[in-house]
């Protein structure tokens, strides 16, 4: 196995919130096959909170234990909460990751991100420092082919 | 649980022999064979059998062989030892598209050096053909290497063709024969390569303990500087131990290769059938025929290796992925995309290989539980999903 | 018949503890250390456990040894791999003019490349001189590398004052502690150096086993090219049974030390003491006080060293000679030829190297047993007709 | 040990002839401490025959039986039977020595032809091809300092 601790174990056996949200509010996803990681997330936003969250991811043990660990920490939070989640807190969650894996952590905040942003637009909900600004490049250390 | 262990590429459990071999040299015959006292006069006479048992199974003589570490410095040595012995005739060689990166990485520094490097392309079973050799040879052309068989496909190379093409007056032709030797017949003289990499570790013979066959009257530059040791070509104290096990496996690998093909070849060929008859969306890559006995490699597509191998752990198996994930650089096999395969599918490349210990059981537990795993893994892909939506709309 | 072991520079009987050690990695834990599977587990935790064990012995991380086949390589990948990342600040290295072939010859190499090389000379006692050293030092000096201890007369360098000399500012300076690593305090902080190479065979671990220190943040190209073991730095499938028994050699030599460099300093005084006294024209070789524990040099006038290991062996006596004939090159050992010991007495070189199994009755044996032989071959040696003419006339 | 034969082990161990021969009719030293080995022959001539041969040696386990076995196939013979003895009849009469110890046998060839014409000029015999002509310079291999 890469070195991966206990949480992110339990998190890749067990995955939380896998599937899809028939009807999603929002959608983001992230990666690309091409460079092995892929994930897309669905939100159900009721009263400004997650209602719930749900995921399908293509990748490695990393990819799958982040999207589970993602969907767990932002899961009932308002969107502004949940927009304060940062890859280092998705990394500290999972009890660290490997130093070649640590883009996993990027692409789940990313991919939440972009789902959030989705539902933004497409429900016309002002969200100053989301709605207003362009989404930063994807994290290209995924992908060096 | 059952324990199936299928990655015999990374590494092969020891025969019993070879370990029964190696013990006393971990005891009382502890000697240096290059001291004047009976301590070393034990230690030389292993040395030296233990080269005789080596030229056996290749086919060359005593020596002829350079014992070094690992597969990957015999890689070295030759490539660049050879190259640089011939620099002031010629800078430019020529290797193919899926060496292993002790090639690959080696070609890189002698560029760096002034060497030009032409590549080989392969065809979509990862076949080197010799015509496509021929034309990248030019007359400062002063070293082609091209590998005896692929560590990661399994196809195997026609590489007494290439030589024949390349003729007597042609440029030194180096093979890395390190996953095939041991494994299938390996002999110098038929191949007519003028040099030759193995390594015990891929026949069930112990790490440290490997070679380098350079035939009689070719020059090399050594890759290492220091003492006497292998005639001054691979000085430091020489690993006896390691190199005892090496020649002892290779005297158990020539006396077992026609059973051990035999038996090998069937139990692949079950695993092929038993995988690509239930895994959907599965294919098999490498040549169908013309691969090592005992390795089965598959591109399974909508899911990513290093998930597939932690799950078939979590059942006990063991296995190989060259996708992305699973090398720590975070690239997909440079062998499976020469061959033509998409970055996509070989993000889901699954390479079992089967060893001494493998049997019937093992395979059928392997074709019972990969395709639940890949079922599970495929619920939860999102390519998977477009694709069903895709094929329903 | 007595059976005495006095080479403990040409190999050491591995420690019981070691042997134990490593027995299960040649039996059911094979594993690849990058393998991702629970084989490969077992493996790289063995791995991670013994750098860890070895950066301890010498007071440096785990994440700065590299794992090596010999002291050999560690010397080559360090000379050739500091000084090439820095060709381009300068083109100049410093070296002692007693270190071991392959420090000596992968200097070659480098002056074959374009750098220039010095070579500090020694004192009678084979001691560089920090002042020496200094002197050899330019602005485009990029490596300095001194070894720690000779093993060939046991001399202790320096080292951490020619650091201390070369300050901060100064060049990286190497050291090959193979010789002293295991047999004396070794601290790469207290020694100030950049890196320092070691080998488990020379303190009762294995063959196969031995690493490079390098400091964080020192840049060293690497020796051989291949796949990312080794963090890319030392490619090729990793000897996890030499390198646990290298982990545990260092644990055994780290926690033995202090006790084991009594023993052996008291019966290595005990030896010289006894050779000196009972072997007329006898000298010792090598600094009378700052030298390794176990080492016992000697050179014995008017014959020769080839033959009186012959006959030691007879008596069940293992040593080691750096006399001309004792080497493959037939060339008297460099480093008395340096220390200014001329040629003639150079062939009557002996080195008794003690060990973890050396007791008082051996040093008693071979103080008995080496002035008889000493005595049978002047008895048919013309130079000691001579001498004895002369005295008489 | 050198792989030494069986019959140079022998010599070695128990050399033949060893000493030196008061008021020598003849005697021939070649080879060099410096090189590692030095051995001098001293002869005794009687009716033109080898009465007695003896010798010192400095040097390895191959110098030393190659004095003793040359010692033992001259013994006897007349000059000109001595003088026909080549260092590959030397070496082979070892049962082989090993290539790097080839010099040696050139070595004692060499002391006991010197001895002979030591013999041969201090005595005033003419021994065409020997004493009318200059000794070849030593044997260099065994001398690379
Ligand atoms: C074809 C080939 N060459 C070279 C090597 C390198 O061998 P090692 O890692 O033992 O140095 C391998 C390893 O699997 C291989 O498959
Ligand atoms: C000081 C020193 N450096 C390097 C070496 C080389 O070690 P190895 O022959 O194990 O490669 C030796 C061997 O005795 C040594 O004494």
């Amino acid at each position: 196995m890469p070195v991966y601790s206990e949480k992110v174990m339990q998190h890749f056996m067990n995955p939380h919130n896998v599937g899809e949200i028939e009807n999603a509010d929002g959608v983001g996803e992230i990666g690309n096959p091409v460079c092995g990681d892929m994930m897309t997330f669905y939100i159900k936003v009721k009263d400004n909170r997650l209602e719930d969250v749900k995921y399908k991811t293509f990748g490695c043990g990393a990819a799958i234990a982040v999207s589970s660990i993602v969907s767990d920490m932002v899961k009932g939070k308002t969107l502004e909460e949940a927009l304060t989640v940062t890859p280092a807190m998705v990394a500290k969650e999972l009890e660290g990751l490997p130093k070649n894996k640590l883009h996993c952590s990027n692409l789940g905040a990313q991919a939440l991100r972009k789902a959030i942003k989705n539902y933004a637009l497409s429900h016309k909900v002002d969200m100053p420092g989301l709605t207003d600004t362009e989404e930063p490049e994807e994290d290209e250390h995924a992908c060096e082919t | 649980m059952r324990k199936v262990y299928m990655d015999n590429v990374a590494a092969t459990p020891l025969w019993p022999e070879v370990r029964e071999a190696m013990l006393p040299f971990l005891g009382e015959v502890f000697g240096n064979p290059q001291s004047l006292h009976a301590w070393g006069d034990g230690a030389r006479d292993a040395l030296e059998q233990a080269r005789e048992q080596v030229a056996a199974l290749i086919g060359g003589t005593a020596e002829e062989i350079i014992f070094t570490s690992s597969g990957t410095e015999a890689n070295n040595m030759a490539v660049k030892g050879l190259a640089r012995a011939k620099a002031d005739q010629g800078k430019h060689i020529v290797i193919s598209a899926i060496e292993h990166f002790s090639i690959m990485n080696s070609a890189r520094t002698l560029q760096k050096e002034g060497f030009e490097v032409s590549m080989v392309p392969v065809d979509g079973f990862g076949v080197v053909s010799p015509d496509e050799v021929l034309k990248h040879v030019r007359n400062d052309t002063v070293l082609v290497s091209i590998m005896h068989a692929n560590g990661e496909v399994g196809t195997i190379e026609p590489v007494a063709e290439i030589a024949g093409r390349l003729g007597r007056d042609g440029p030194v032709l180096h093979t890395d024969a390190v996953a095939s030797s041991g494994n299938i017949p390996v002999d110098v003289r038929e191949l007519g390569v003028h040099a030759l990499s193995l390594a015990g570790n891929q026949f069930n013979g112990p790490r440290g303990g490997a070679a380098l066959w350079v035939k009689r009257g070719v020059r090399m530059l050594p890759l290492m500087d220091g003492g006497i040791q292998e005639g001054g070509r691979r000085p430091g104290t020489e690993d006896v131990p390691a190199i005892v096990g090496l020649g002892k496996a290779a005297e158990m690998a020539a006396t077992t290769l026609t059973a051990r093909m035999q038996k090998l070849s069937a139990l692949r060929h079950s695993l092929i059938d038993g995988v690509l008859g239930k895994v959907e969306h599965s294919i098999l890559t490498g040549h169908p025929l013309q691969r090592l006995p005992g390795y089965a490699s598959f591109c399974i597509k909508f899911i990513e290796g290093e998930s597939i191998l932690m799950l078939l752990n979590s059942h006990g198996i063991a296995a190989a992925s060259g996708s992305a994930c699973t090398s720590r650089a975070l690239k997909a096999s440079h062998v499976l995309l020469a061959m033509g395969v998409d970055h996509e599918a070989a993000q889901g490349s699954m390479l079992f290989t089967l060893g001494i210990d493998t049997n019937q059981e093992d395979v059928d537990y392997v074709v019972e539980k990969l395709p639940q795993v890949v079922d599970r893994l495929r619920q939860m892909s999102p390519l998977y999903s477009k694709f069903l939506k895709e094929q329903r709309g």
